[in-house]
């Protein structure tokens, strides 16, 4: 029997799938100004989930800032920040992808079906906010980064499929556990811009090495 | 009391700016001084929890003092460190004063894991130390350097992301039996323990083991750990491998704990018998044909983290005792054992272990406590990781999983059977003919001494306050409090 | 009939060995030139042999220490003791008979032949390096043959005492003919040619060659130094045939009362046992041909394989 | 027990001492302390031969001292020859050390320690600590006193072997100690009899590859050679003569002691110790080092000591009381011979090295005469080892060889070929070890000299050191002489074990040694020492009552030629013919266990090839255990 869905409840169900959709638009873009826009995109679709949370738990106003915060370091900051990073690289140059699109879409395709088949059976979705897509969309989002990661030998591409996936978590959160405390939430979008400055930091010094932010250089250290 | 545990994290914090602005001579000086007080603070808490008067608990405590041991060996250590290895990217002086305030900055962050009952906050502060790790891995500036930083910031956000789904799913194993808004403390879960979520629960000390495991260098976890241990400055190697490895193995103890409490201890011990046993095979062999001294010793951190959780995994008093023992054991012989490999690459001008060779002969103190660190990782009596490994060993015999217990035997000897022989090439023989012998750097051996001491001494007697933590901690890792 | 004291009994045994095996070895020498068809040397040719260097100046090689002075002595030392371990005249233990058994007396032979050879080494000729080279490769292989004819025995008598092998064997005719018995006699046998230098392991009359092994050992001895070897030699001669035929294959003869009379014909009966044994070994040394050198391990492990064979027999029950 | 405490802080202030005083003020201190310490061992370990045991210490801490008959006898031995090496080391420091030779001072203390600790731990966590401690000290020693130039590969065989070994052990105990619900050593080795036969033979495996590692028991003897030759022969005579007994102390109390052993295992044993004794002296035979010679030659005496206390295993599942007696005593005896012996023997090569710089027999040669102290050392050690009269070497071997003659008293079949066997083998090793003392003696210090520099050799000046040689001289024929009141003595220690007393030793006119056996054999040192010594004068007044012109010297015959001192056999060309009949071949040497070692390497290449420097085989791993891990949960949720 199909399970009613409340409006909010379709509401965060279908920015969800758009979430993922977007992120499985990775792996067809081949230049990083792309991947870019793809994450601010990303970011505007979590504030708005966050935002829809806020309203459904009775405008809870820590979820609220947490979305408008979202917004501004997200979805508008970062972006401009990696754009001021690529601009020393010529933005013509095009990403490269261990397999074809195709493939890769499949082997996604597979991730997003394990990911939902595993979460199904986890029985867990007492207080939960998306009681059967919360999980099976947070996992195939933490997935489906990796997978980006694993494609696209590209420092820049890496760290915007971790950032993809760092977003799946925040949907996670937000949705999962809507009461987590606002400062963790806030701490988290911190640590998200700490951690790109430092990403930053080493691309920047990989670009000045190598004129490219390709990572088949590095691999010196084995064994 | 509270004022003892302030000051131990306020000195590093307020080191960390300092150093960044004062010359380094004096930022040296600041930073050995800075780590003596913090690690004489720990002490005094841990000194008090254990006589039950302290605000922590002994989980903490225990976790705590690698803190204590390595932070304040290592400012001593950085004296020498800071004058003779200046060779960043960015100028001798500035490469230094970065170093300093990151080596502070690094210290301080690993000194809040343990004491955070936050979950969340755990998980902020590691991701805190991944990101200052990261930048003093690559502050050398070298092509390897670089290459380290950037495999370690990013599997190790990766799999702090995973961490955090497990926090996050923790969370809501929580919700309906706590209050809403929460915050999830572990005091808060254990508290409630029988009516958490059972599932929940499970669920989110996989995902923890598999997220924090990442940090805390489990195999298959664990491939960023030889690379930042290899390319970072020497220093830091020994926080990386004293500190940082326990810090997110105690998170993983946490969950643990309240998986054990809450849905029995079926899944967690089997669970860390998995990454036990791979991370002490993946270590082992690998330390049978390493050519680079220190990623020969992260390799042993590798496989020593496997001991640990397996020592967890066998459940028995003894062996959980000996496990967290364990750790404590091996932040001390681990700084030793890098700070003898920084002292000697520094000396013969590589890292090469096939260019390393009569290490004793040429320093007559650093390599011989080199020699016994060697010694003591690869397992030997008198000193504390053998007492440690036998506990361990002893407990798995007695829990009956004696089959177990000859397969880490076996691994452990492969193990040995690598470390020594990398520990036997550089140390033993005679040096290069024109090697000049000696030496005279008083901060440096002085930190090895106190590093040795510690080594030998939890070898040869463990105090009775000690036994108390580890007894208590391990009763609250079996879910019992 | 007066009766000898054992003490006397007992310095009967050691002369008889002193002053007999001289004569021992001068006979079967005659008997081997009589079986060729020489006349050969007079029996007593040894005794004067002997006296003759006794009387020589002796010449000591430059490079050599105390050792090579003291080891004749030592040697022939060994040998007189083993004298006083075995039934040579009684079938009764005498003084100090206790002091070793068969085993022992195996090792105060050991003994001598260490005494020997580090003379040989200590003389810094190397022609009696040969020599002592080859003996020791020689005394590894008989080593284990003998303890294996000693096991034998022991299995069969339950004893390892020379008197009480005897004084076993004596009473019980079908243990002499035991299969496992007659075997490690055999062995036994085959170990005495060894190491009384005998064809087909060496040619003891034959001059100087570089196939020697015992003799070589002496290049550089003279004088009374020289004359205790050659004593010696006959000496083990002596011991070994009496072991073998009053301890192993023929235990009559003996006298068990210590009488003046018995113990003479004691003398004269084992002397007798030891001419037959002795037309044995010349009829051997005249029919075979000397063995090349390394294929002396063929002969000896020939009578290791019929020692084993006697433990065999013994412990599966023929014998 | 008050003594005893004061062995070990001997012990441990001469370790202390050694490492704090500054150049040959420490190495002195070291000796001095090792010296009282060894006196200390001595007199607690004779003054608990036959007295009830002693326990101390705290069952909690695991650190439990148990002194009973047993652990007394070992330790004497251990006792008696770091007395003979601190007298030696008192005298100057020797060319084969390091520096000053105060970290040898401080290592033979420390050996000294850990070899006394492993008798005396009465709990088997403690045992194990010493056991391992022991392990890590010969490591020490090897790796880093001497001068070899090949101290890197000596010291990591030796540490290597060790430990596997010692991982077998440790094995083994444990699973014991969960069996006994504790750890003291009595009940660990009770609770054997509570488990399955199978159980009990793979236990008692892993205990005999884990004590036979310490000396030398085949295949695990590679690292002896190689230890003794790297580290200095001061330490290696302490190493060879009395920490090697920990290996037989394990093999008594752990094996030996313990309930219902398998006959396959009592077969094992003898077996294993006769082939490795055999192989042992054949080796030892083709050395041309006079360490590794002296090493090889241990091997052999561990596996004849091995064999004989294999008897004893048997005797003991055929339930014949007094044999097991005999077994354990003839091992003791050999014990007490070989420590003698080789502790002598090395402090011997220690003095030879020092005056030639070298210890290779093929360049040595011309000492008999220069160097007359150290010459008798050595003969005296040789006819020792070659069990010749009437050294306490001749005593052990012929008991040796008296306890497996008993194989008719077994009525069993098996056992009777295994004994016979077993018995010729190891009078075959007899025979051989004849060839390789008279080697070391006669080609290496006896002729004329082979190298400039033995010709220049002059014996010692040091006092100290012309003592202990003199002492260790006097002891291995002193023991041979007393080997009965000596065996009188060691009864009640034999029968701590065996439950019955053995040794009769008759006191007449002269004192003998008779087996349990009435009527069997016997044998007298003293009495063969006596007849022989009077035989022998008889002859030398014979010789002096004929000669009349005194013996004169004279150049060596050399057919005409010059003599040349190098036309000398050398000692290979000496054993030559020994080891072409023998077939002796380091079969089972450092490049059997190189190949195994590379077997192991290919296997952790394919393992290496995982950290392959790709980022994305990274991400990889963790993300398909995640998914393994998630995709389990619902089996493994109730593990």
């Amino acid at each position: 029997m199909l399970h009613q869905l409340t409006v909010p409840e379709a509401f965060a169900g279908t920015i969800a799938m758009l979430l993922l959709l977007v992120q499985l638009s990775l792996f067809r873009s081949m230049v990083i100004a792309e991947f870019i826009r793809v994450y601010a995109i990303q970011a505007w679709l979590v504030a708005a989930i966050c935002f829809g949370v806020g309203v459904t738990e009775g405008w809870a106003w820590d979820l609220l800032l947490l979305a408008v915060l979202t917004i501004v370091f997200k979805g508008t900051l970062l972006p401009r920040y990696m754009q001021g990073l690529v601009r020393n690289i010529s933005s013509r140059v095009e990403l490269p992808a261990r397999i074809n699109v195709l493939a890769s879409l499949l082997l996604a395709g597979a991730l997003i079906g394990l990911a939902v088949l595993t979460s199904i059976q986890l029985p867990l979705h007492q207080g939960a906010f998306l009681p059967q897509a919360d999980l099976a969309t947070a996992l195939s989002m933490v997935f489906v980064g990796f997978l980006v990661a694993i494609l696209r030998p590209n420092a820049l591409a890496q760290v915007i499929a971790f950032l993809t996936l760092e977003d799946g978590l925040f949907f996670g959160t937000v949705t999962l556990a809507p009461g987590l405390p606002f400062i963790i939430g806030v701490l988290l979008l911190l640590d998200a811009l700490v951690a790109v400055v430092v990403f930053g930091v080493l691309v920047r010094a990989l670009v000045e090495r190598h004129d490219a932010a390709g990572i088949a250089v590095f691999q010196r250290l084995r064994g | 009391m509270n004022a003892i545990i302030a000051t131990a994290i306020a000195v590093p914090l307020v080191l960390a700016f300092v150093t960044l602005l004062v010359p380094s001579r004096i930022g040296r000086v600041c930073t050995a001084a800075g780590g003596l007080v913090t690690a004489g603070c720990i002490l005094a808490a841990v000194v008090r929890t254990a006589a039950g008067a302290g605000p922590l608990d002994a989980l903490s405590a225990v976790f705590l003092l690698p803190v204590a041991i390595v932070y304040g060996t290592v400012g001593l250590y950085g004296t020498w460190y800071v004058r003779v290895e200046a060779i960043g990217v960015d100028g001798d002086e500035a490469y230094r004063r970065e170093f300093l305030a990151l080596t502070n900055a690094f210290a301080c962050a690993e000194t809040v894991v343990p004491l955070l009952t936050n979950l969340a906050g755990m998980w902020v502060a590691l991701e805190v130390t991944t990101i200052v790790a990261a930048l003093l891995v690559r502050l050398q500036g070298t092509e390897n350097a670089l290459e380290a930083a950037w495999k370690y910031i990013l599997i190790a956000s990766c799999g702090l992301a995973i961490g955090l789904l497990g926090v996050v799913v923790m969370y809501a194993a929580g919700t309906g039996v706590l209050p809403a808004h929460y915050a999830p403390s572990w005091t808060a879960y254990m508290s409630v323990a029988g009516k958490l979520n059972q599932d929940a629960v499970r669920l989110a000390f996989m995902l923890a083991l598999i997220g924090f495991g990442t940090k805390a260098g489990l195999a298959p976890m664990h491939t960023w750990l030889p690379d930042a241990h290899g390319a970072g400055p020497t220093p830091t190697s020994a926080m990386l491998s004293g500190v940082l490895l326990s810090d997110a193995l105690y998170v993983i103890v946490r969950f643990a704990a309240i998986a054990n409490a809450a849905a029995g201890s079926g899944l967690t011990l089997h669970l860390f018998f998995v990454v036990g046993l791979l991370s002490l095979f993946v270590g082992a062999f690998f330390l049978l044909q390493q050519r680079d001294l220190k990623r020969m010793l992260a390799y042993s951190s590798i496989e020593h983290m496997g001991l640990i959780a397996c020592g967890l995994a066998f459940g028995a008093r003894l062996a959980v005792t000996g496990a967290l023992l364990h750790v404590i054991n091996h932040a001390a012989t681990k700084a030793l054992a890098f700070f003898g490999a920084g002292r000697l690459a520094a000396r013969f001008d590589t890292r090469e272990i096939s260019k390393i060779s009569g290490g004793v002969a040429v320093l007559p103190a650093s390599g011989t406590l080199f020699a016994f660190a060697g010694l003591a990782l690869a397992g030997l009596p008198p000193f504390g990781l053998f007492r440690s490994e036998l506990m361990v060993l002893s407990g798995g015999f007695d829990s009956g999983r004696w089959v177990v217990a000859a397969v880490v035997l076996g691994l452990l000897v492969t193990a040995f059977a690598g470390l020594m022989r990398w520990t036997t090439r550089v140390t033993v023989g005679s040096p290069p003919a024109d090697m000049p012998c000696g030496e005279r750097d008083v901060g440096a051996i002085a930190s090895m001494f106190l590093a040795f001491a510690v080594v030998l001494g939890l070898g040869l007697f463990v105090p009775p306050p000690l036994r108390v933590l580890l007894t208590n901690a391990a009763a609250i890792f079996a879910g019992r409090q | 009939m007066a009766t000898l004291s054992p003490i006397l009994v007992q310095a009967a045994q050691v002369l008889c060995l002193l002053l007999l095996s001289p004569l021992l070895t001068g006979c079967i020498a005659r008997l081997e030139a009589i079986i060729q068809g020489r006349y050969g040397p007079s029996i007593f040719q040894v005794y004067r042999d002997i006296l003759k260097l006794f009387r020589k100046q002796a010449i000591i090689p430059e490079p050599s220490s105390w050792i090579f002075r003291a080891a004749p002595f030592v040697a022939c030392g060994c040998y007189a003791t083993v004298a006083t371990l075995i039934p040579v005249l009684t079938t009764y233990p005498l003084p100090g008979a206790t002091y070793g058994d068969i085993l022992g007396g195996a090792f105060v032979l050991a003994l001598a032949g260490f005494a020997t050879a580090l003379a040989a080494l200590d003389s810094g000729s190397q022609y009696a390096h040969i020599g002592s080279s080859r003996a020791v490769m020689v005394g590894v292989l008989v080593e284990p043959t003998l303890i294996f004819v000693f096991f034998s025995v022991a299995f069969i008598t339950g004893t390892d005492l020379p008197y009480a092998l005897n004084a076993a064997l004596r009473h019980s005719a079908a243990d002499v003919l035991r299969p496992a018995h007659v075997l490690a006699a055999a062995a036994f046998f085959m170990m005495l040619l060894v190491d009384t230098g005998r064809i087909p392991i060496e040619s003891s009359s034959a001059t100087i060659e570089f196939g020697m092994i015992d003799d070589a050992r002496l290049f550089e001895h003279s004088g009374p130094w020289m004359a205790l070897y050659k004593w010696g030699g006959s000496m083990k001669q002596f011991l070994l045939y009496t072991v073998f035929l009053n301890v192993l294959l023929l235990p009559m003869g003996l006298s068990s009362s210590g009488s003046v009379a018995s113990v003479a014909f004691a003398i004269v009966s084992l002397f007798a046992k030891m001419l037959a044994l002795g037309v044995v070994v010349a009829a051997i040394e005249t029919t075979f041909a000397k063995l090349r050198l390394y294929k002396i391990t063929e002969f000896i492990g020939t009578g290791l394989l019929v020692a084993l064979i006697a433990i065999f027999a013994y412990v599966v029950g023929v014998g | 027990m008050i003594v005893l405490i004061a062995a070990f802080a001997c012990y441990l202030v001469g370790t202390a001492a050694a490492i704090v005083l500054p150049g040959r003020a420490g190495r002195t201190a070291g000796f001095v302390f090792l010296g009282f310490g060894a006196l200390a061992t001595c007199d607690a370990s004779i003054r608990q031969l036959g007295a009830t045991p002693l326990a101390f210490g705290d069952a909690n801490l695991h650190t439990v001292l148990y002194f009973d008959g047993t652990a007394a006898f070992f330790a004497g031995t251990i006792g008696v020859v770091a007395a003979l090496v601190a007298i030696f080391g008192l005298g100057p420091a020797t060319k084969d050390e390091r520096g000053t030779g105060r970290t040898t001072s401080a290592t033979a203390n420390a050996i000294a320690f850990a070899s006394l600790l492993c008798c005396c731990a009465g709990d088997v966590l403690f045992f194990v600590f010493a056991w391992e401690l022991l392990a890590l000290v010969f490591f020490w020693a090897i790796a880093y006193c001497g001068t070899d130039s090949d101290s890197a590969t000596a010291a990591y065989l030796t540490i290597g072997i060790t430990h596997v070994a010692g991982a077998c052990l440790i094995g083994a105990l444990l699973f014991l100690a969960n069996a006994a619900h504790g750890f003291g050593v009595g009940p660990v080795v009770a609770s054997g009899a509570t488990l399955d036969a199978a159980v009990r033979g793979v236990l008692l495996l892993l205990l005999l590859i884990g004590f036979g590692a310490k000396f030398g028991l085949l295949p695990l003897q590679v690292w002896m050679p190689y230890g003794y030759r790297a580290a200095p022969s001061l330490v290696a005579a302490l190493m060879a003569g009395g920490a090697l007994n920990v290996g037989f102390y394990g093999v008594v109390r752990f094996i030996v002691g313990f309930p219902d052993p398998p006959v396959w295992f009592a077969v094992l044993a003898i077996v294993l110790g006769a082939l490795s004794a055999f192989l042992g002296i054949s080796w030892a035979v083709i050395q041309r080092d006079m360490r590794r010679l002296a090493a090889y030659s241990s091997v052999e005496n561990g596996g004849v000591i091995l064999a004989a206390l294999g008897v004893a295993v048997a005797a003991k599942i055929l339930h014949l009381d007094v044999l097991v007696g005999l077994g354990i005593a003839a091992a003791y005896a050999q014990i007490l011979a070989h420590a003698l012996a080789k502790s002598t023997l090395f402090l011997a090569i220690s003095s030879i090295s020092s005056a030639c710089s070298t210890a290779s027999i093929d360049r040595l040669g011309g000492l008999g005469r220069v160097m007359p102290v150290t010459t008798i050392a050595v003969l005296l050690c040789a006819m020792s080892l070659a069990a010749l009269p009437p050294t306490a070497g001749f005593v052990a071997e012929w008991l040796v060889l008296e306890s497996f003659m008993q194989a008719f008293r077994t009525g069993n079949v098996t056992f009777e070929v295994i004994f016979a066997v077993a018995g010729a083998l190891i009078g075959i090793t007899a025979g051989v070890a004849v060839v390789a003392v008279t080697k070391l003696l006669g080609a290496g210090l006896l002729g004329a000299p082979r190298s400039p520099q033995a010709a220049q050799a002059r014996e010692t000046r040091s006092p100290w050191r012309l003592t202990a040689l003199a002492a260790g001289s006097s002891a291995i024929v002193g023991a041979g002489i007393f080997s009965s009141p000596i065996l009188d003595r060691l009864g009640p220690a034999v029968a701590s074990i065996a439950r019955t007393g053995v040794m009769r030793a008759i006191v007449g006119t002269v004192p003998l040694v008779q087996p349990a056996f009435s009527g069997f054999s016997s044998i007298s040192a003293p009495g063969l020492a006596a007849v022989i010594a009077g035989f022998t004068a008889l002859f030398w007044v014979l010789s002096r009552l004929f000669a009349r012109p005194p013996a004169a010297r004279a150049a060596v015959w050399t057919s005409g030629e010059r003599y040349r001192a190098w036309t000398q056999y050398s000692g290979t060309g000496y054993a030559h013919p020994t080891q072409v009949i023998l077939n002796a071949k380091e079969r089972i040497g450092l490049p059997f266990y190189r190949r195994m070692f590379a077997a192991i390497l290919r296997i952790s290449d394919l393992i290496r090839a995982t950290q392959s420097g790709v980022i994305a085989a990274y991400l990889t791993y963790i993300l398909v255990f995640t998914i393994l891990l998630l995709a389990l949960y619902p089996s493994i949720r109730h593990w």
